[in-house]
């Protein structure tokens, strides 16, 4: 599956090498893949585990048009989107992203696009477990 | 004859409900819909809105069947 | 090791999930990768396999060099660089490069300098056979 | 008393060598190694030179004991 939403921790590794990328394997010259981890501090305050919910239906459906978006401005081979909800605990995998082209400013571009545009267009919210109290983050960091 | 409501996150929360379905009748808008679901606020800007699972705005029309979520700011992605 | 010249095939993902990136693993929020592939055709032609030469010694050195301004101007918690060298075959991984960050903009921009930057300064060398005859690739392709 | 020389790819094979070792009598920089090397050809601007496995140009000077190379545009990583 190209966009795929999981309750269950995720190895982006073996999710990678698991996936067959569309298209002509010898056409391919380039892959750009990123993969955000949860770290165990944010906004300088240590964070023991982070509850991300999501809208079902909506991001899936959301993720599958940014995917589209992708593949048809950049001419990708294929793309592939994986995001972890639920409950997680630092240094587990909340996002991968993956984008096959050609050529590799194709495939640089289009997974920036992706990830930045997952954040600010798919419906995920994060909710950070600081020990004694519990927060919702706000707003997504610039970078 | 129903218009399904949703709320997300700190909005759900705060408005300690998640789902509710309301008579279709005399709603036109989401901000309609909002205005009968949360009748003692008003909508902030800071809401995001969906119908059907699609972004919208408060101006957006409602027709009866229609799914209506209300959110704050998303924040999935990475650091 | 954090930068690797090989000649004999590599697989990346394996040898992404073998390797323990540095720095403390729950602060690092942003892995960015790149994976270069050789493809079955060249301006054109059809591409049978390919001979990379490189200048051993050198090529370590710029590409060790390459890795340490990365990790200094960036902030990286790691780096990592992969290049194979020596009898190719269409599909066959050429490249690796990887970037470790607490921050998905610094991941993404790190990987993106160490894969044009190598392109330009790393003393490889590609010589393409094409069916019946060879060719050394002259310029590599802006992207 | 010797200064070694290298060339790599399309120049190694054009010239036919790769590896070769000049006396440094009379050596001054990277222009009098390929002089000395290759003494039916200039030295193009399409050529790249290495002293001791770091770029250098033609006027760097150079030492007895010296690693010299000379090689065309580099075409490593990706499409």
């Amino acid at each position: 599956m190209t966009v795929r939403v999981t309750t269950e921790p995720f190895d982006p590794y073996a999710e990678l090498a698991a996936y067959t990328p569309r298209g002509e394997a010898a056409g391919i010259g380039a892959a750009a893949l990123f993969i955000g981890y949860m770290r165990d501090v944010n906004e300088g305050d240590a964070v023991a585990s982070m509850e991300l919910e999501h809208y079902p239906g909506m991001t899936e459906r959301a993720l599958e048009k940014l995917r589209e978006e992708a593949v048809s401005r950049w001419r990708l081979d294929d793309a592939l989107i994986v995001h972890r909800v639920g409950a997680l605990s630092p240094t587990d995998p909340i996002v991968l992203v993956a984008a096959w082209s050609a050529h590799r400013n194709a495939a640089l571009e289009a997974c920036r696009f992706l990830i930045e545009e997952l954040k600010h267009r798919a419906p995920f919210w994060k909710k950070e477990r600081l020990g004694d109290r519990e927060r919702w983050v706000e707003r997504n960091t610039p970078g | 004859m129903t218009i399904r409501v949703k709320f997300f996150a700190s909005l759900r929360e705060r408005l300690g409900r998640d789902d509710l379905e309301l008579p279709a009748e005399g709603i036109a808008t989401v901000a309609d819909v909002w205005a009968r679901a949360v009748p003692d606020e008003p909508l902030s800007g800071q809401v995001l809105m969906s119908v059907n699972m699609e972004y919208a705005q408060a101006d957006r029309s409602v027709r009866d069947g229609d799914e209506v979520a209300f959110f704050p700011p998303v924040t999935g992605g990475a650091a």
